[in-house]
């Protein structure tokens, strides 16, 4: 028997696939494709505190094996969320994890109270609640300017101590490829409390419209995504999880079993399925049983005993 | 995974495409289609076009990757759908008129079957295509070549105008309707991710509000779109 | 009359289309396919004071839109280069660049006196020698350790400012995707007196063989090219295009005349081909023309008229 | 850009690939072949099968995304080729075996037509195919399937032997040669980039050196490749 189930951040998981942010909704629509349980987790689209309108013009873009976006972090707002969305997303036996963003340090701090006062209601009252919180630092569009606080250690040191004060949920922090030293970042996450990483988020990118002379996007650059990416994601969280103790989440480019166990085998103590979604949208419907045939054929019975062999 | 049953040319660069399969879908819906594996990464919407009670068709036009791909198919080949989405073309109120321009007859074909009593027209900037199914349906076909369609609507006699077709087409059919009491619903295109609504990437904005293509529409009301937004996609 | 000739640190180019370091040889090969003076330049493989036999295993692996190398610098030294190469490389009729690479500061000045001494030999006795070295402080396999000298700015600083002193010819400076900060590592170089910048070279990143369970390279990382990293080059490019007054070449995925003029957009002077060669190895026989057509279509008269006009 | 002729499968996952045009080259070269635009990025080395003076043909066997799409071909499809790149088998001295085992069979009939009065063993795993063309010019074959096809060849019989397999194969063949005075060639494969000599992706140790697959080989005598960098490929 093979078995495929894993913790992450003290949180027991099924099996190790995830659904990314900003890829899977709040679950809804999926559901209807297929049971979520089917699924580790699902990851909800990058929330904050306030609602936000997103940014204008195209927001989505195709590359050679890519594609790019600047959603620019449209959502309800965390309220809206917890009036609304939680009790559904909660409702699908797979971990929930919430993803929160932020512009200034207060917004992250209140969004992750807000958050936390909630999932600890619901607990009480014996309902399932909220898992965890990604605490995305890399979020386009925030005061700092552009993705400073996932670039500058500083800065990213703020966010993090702050909101590992904030909550007591099992907290993880995305990183993004951008960070001046990303290494450096993730020995800091770990040190301010981090329960685990997650990585990578998109890359930033730009694409230019030569017949409008102008970039294809409204804020000049976009986030880059999807099998593209994917041998760069590799490399990051190979050196990332060398680098700490605490679990990494393997994001980018993800789109069969083997992928999955090359960044088992880098070290990811899970992963998260993002534009593969798109590419097939009952993607979760078979990747953890395809993944299970894949070990068999490969002779590898658990990923314990693969995790982190390179 | 179904199969094809029938891709024909139509006309250049215009192909319609059959499918196995017993679907239900509204008029002015979509699907997502896609018959490669993970390269381009997005599948396409298409409009369905015909429904019977085992096959959908499309009618479509090769502009990209995609659907150059999707014009290699040949009848017995696989092909991958997910839909229908969106909520295609509201009930009617009343006389009903189509318009469409160019491949915009695509999903009018399945609103004339909804609609049977309805003035169809249709546009062409050149040879006209998809015909035959019009004709099959409906008694009441306007067709133009060259010129502009909009220049045969008299929206003061319909009380409901369902149009598809380029967006300037679509614009000056809004302008020449807003002194009358017509309501017109487009249809409207937007780069889309996933096509249920999930990734927030095929947002316009409809009466003030951001709504989705893929789940709130594709259909809107002329009156509540931004037509600045629109041109610019 | 649409006109695509332009300038380079001095150089005088037909056309803004070079074959970039490590796809073309020294020309040989593709000489045999098309006539050479259809690019603006081409730029030698990466050479080095001494020979190097480059690394062990395997060397190439394809990605999706993208391919990793791990050739290790591969090449048969400065010398061996003068003596058996430069005559013939020269013989084109189109611009002459040698990639100068190294291991160790004095490895890139006594490369760089060997290259300019014998280019003005030939250029005394008339005839045509070296157009242009184009510095690459991103080689692996360095005494620094590993990408050390592309990533931190001091370490880049260190050899940009010896080569300058070491060279009158003019000097490109090759940016690795990975340096720390790659804006002020644009200004500096040009501080320090660089003629010109180009970027981005291939980007680390990681495959891994799951049936042997070993990373697919023996040296774990590679480098990272082809149409898949293009958005994340344009987006580089366009970046130190502003940050910079010195020339820009901009590298990375190109594979068709509207992906030129997306850099010189970006703010490129010109461009470079690499793995593009390999996709067609006629690319350099019809790309000039293409963009010609291209430009005729968009209205466009002369590079000078877009570029850097986003 | 030339235009396909032919593609037939010969048996599970291997086809036949005939393209017209007047090509010369020489037993043991390659081309390297695509007919798919950007993706997959690289194109495909395939050694010479067969030449006529219209058309050269390739024998393939399935074996991911490229080979895949080149069985997708069908008469009258384009496809890009560029080659003969490499050296090919060098000129045989005396009595001469061919060597080969599975798809490796390939290079090896071009090399019977040069070669007329060669021995010509031949090794499969389960069924044999492509056989027919090696009966036309051959009276000497050897077939065999299941089991190996080297405990069919005598080495000591022969001054010059070319072989096309397996790795663990032609090992052995190299092993049971050693002892005789027979020169054994064996034809190389390593991922290429370019297939003509400038990426130095395709680099293998030939006496001690660095040599090149797709300019210096991709044929090498026995004697000189380090058998265990050619495993590990
Ligand atoms: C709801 C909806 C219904 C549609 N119905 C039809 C139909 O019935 N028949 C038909 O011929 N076309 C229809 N289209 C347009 C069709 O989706 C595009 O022509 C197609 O996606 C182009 O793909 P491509 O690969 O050929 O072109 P490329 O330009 O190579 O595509 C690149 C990317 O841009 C997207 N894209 C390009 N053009 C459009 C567009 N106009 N709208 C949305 N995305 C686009 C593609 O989906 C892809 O992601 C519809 C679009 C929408 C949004
Ligand atoms: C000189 C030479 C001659 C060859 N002649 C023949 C022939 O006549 N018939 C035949 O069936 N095969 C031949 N091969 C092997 C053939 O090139 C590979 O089977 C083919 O490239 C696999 O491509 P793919 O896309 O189907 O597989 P994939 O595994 O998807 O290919 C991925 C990448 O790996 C490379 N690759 C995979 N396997 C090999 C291999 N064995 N050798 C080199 N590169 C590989 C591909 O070229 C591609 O770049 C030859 C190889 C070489 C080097
Ligand atoms: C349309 C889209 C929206 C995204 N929104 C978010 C977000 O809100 N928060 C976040 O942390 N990451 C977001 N991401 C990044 C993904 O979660 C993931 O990190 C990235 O796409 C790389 O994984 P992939 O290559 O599998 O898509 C988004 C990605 C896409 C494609
Ligand atoms: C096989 C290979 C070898 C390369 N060797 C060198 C080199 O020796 N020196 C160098 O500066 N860049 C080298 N490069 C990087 C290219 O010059 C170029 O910067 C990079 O490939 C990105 O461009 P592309 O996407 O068009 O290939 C090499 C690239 C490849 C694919
Ligand atoms: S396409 Fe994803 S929300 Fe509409
Ligand atoms: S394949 Fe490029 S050197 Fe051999």
């Amino acid at each position: 028997m093979i078995s495929i189930d894993c913790e992450l951040a003290g949180v027991p998981l099924s099996n190790p696939i995830l659904a990314a942010s900003g890829t899977f909704g709040f679950g809804k629509p999926y559901a209807d494709l297929y049971p979520l349980r089917k699924l580790g987790g699902i990851v909800s689209k990058g929330l904050t505190l306030n609602p936000r309108p997103g940014n204008t013009g195209t927001r989505l873009y195709e590359t050679p094996s890519g594609i790019m976006n600047s959603i620019g972090l449209e959502n309800p707002g965390i309220r809206a969320f917890l009036d609304s969305e939680l009790s559904e997303m909660a409702s699908h036996g797979t971990a929930v994890i919430v993803n929160l963003g932020g512009g200034t340090l207060r917004e992250y701090t209140e969004g992750a109270e807000l958050l936390t006062e909630a999932s600890l209601k619901l607990q009480a009252a014996g309902k399932r609640a909220i898992d965890m919180i990604e605490l995305n630092i890399s979020c386009p569009n925030i005061k700092e300017g552009g993705l400073a606080f996932g670039v500058e250690n500083e800065q990213a040191q703020a966010v993090v101590r702050a909101v590992r004060r904030a909550t007591a949920l099992p907290l993880l922090v995305k990183l993004s490829p951008g960070a001046r030293d990303l290494k450096e970042m993730a020995r800091m996450c770990e040190a301010e409390g981090a329960d685990g990483l997650s990585l990578i988020n998109t890359i930033q990118a730009m694409a230019i419209d030569i017949r409008e002379r102008r970039s294809v996007f409204d804020r000049a650059y976009a986030g880059l995504s999807g099998p593209a990416i994917k041998p760069i994601a590799l490399r990051m969280v190979h050196q990332v999880a060398r680098s700490v103790s605490i679990p990494v989440v393997g994001i980018g480019g993800i789109s069969c079993a083997e992928d999955i166990l090359e960044f088992i085998m880098a070290g990811a103590a899970a992963v998260q399925i993002g534009t593969f979604n798109f590419i097939n949208l009952r993607a979760g419907d078979t990747l953890a049983e395809e993944l299970i045939q894949l070990m068999d054929r490969e002779g590898i019975p658990s990923l314990d005993d693969i995790r982190g062999i390179i | 995974m179904a199969l094809v049953i029938q891709n024909v040319k139509l006309a250049h660069r215009i192909y319609r495409l059959t499918i196995q399969g017993s679907y239900s879908a509204r008029m002015g819906q979509f699907f997502m289609l896609r018959c490669w594996d993970t390269y381009p990464v997005l599948s396409r919407p298409i409009s369905v076009h015909n429904l019977t009670e085992d096959s959908v068709s499309f009618l479509y036009r090769v502009h990209g990757t995609g659907t150059w791909l999707l014009s290699a198919l040949q009848a017995g080949d696989k092909i991958q759908l997910e839909g229908p989405f969106g909520q295609g073309f509201p009930e009617p109120q009343g006389r009903t008129a189509l318009v469409g321009g160019g491949i915009g007859a695509a999903p009018l074909l399945l609103a004339a079957k909804e609609i049977p009593d309805a003035s169809v027209y249709l546009g062409y900037t050149s040879v006209p295509f998809g015909l035959t199914g019009f004709h099959e349906i409906s008694r009441n076909v306007t067709v133009k070549s060259g010129g502009t369609i909009v220049d045969a609507v008299d929206p003061s006699r319909y009380d409901t105008i369902f149009a598809c077709g380029p967006v300037g087409m679509m614009h000056s059919l809004a302008q020449k309707t807003e002194s009358t009491n017509a309501e017109l619903h487009i249809s409207v295109e937007k780069r889309m991710g996933c096509g249920i609504g999930v990734c927030n990437s095929c947002t316009v904005t409809s009466a003030g509000k951001s709504r989705k293509v893929c789940t709130d529409g594709p259909v809107f009301p002329a009156k509540e779109v931004n037509w600045n937004d629109l041109h610019r996609l």
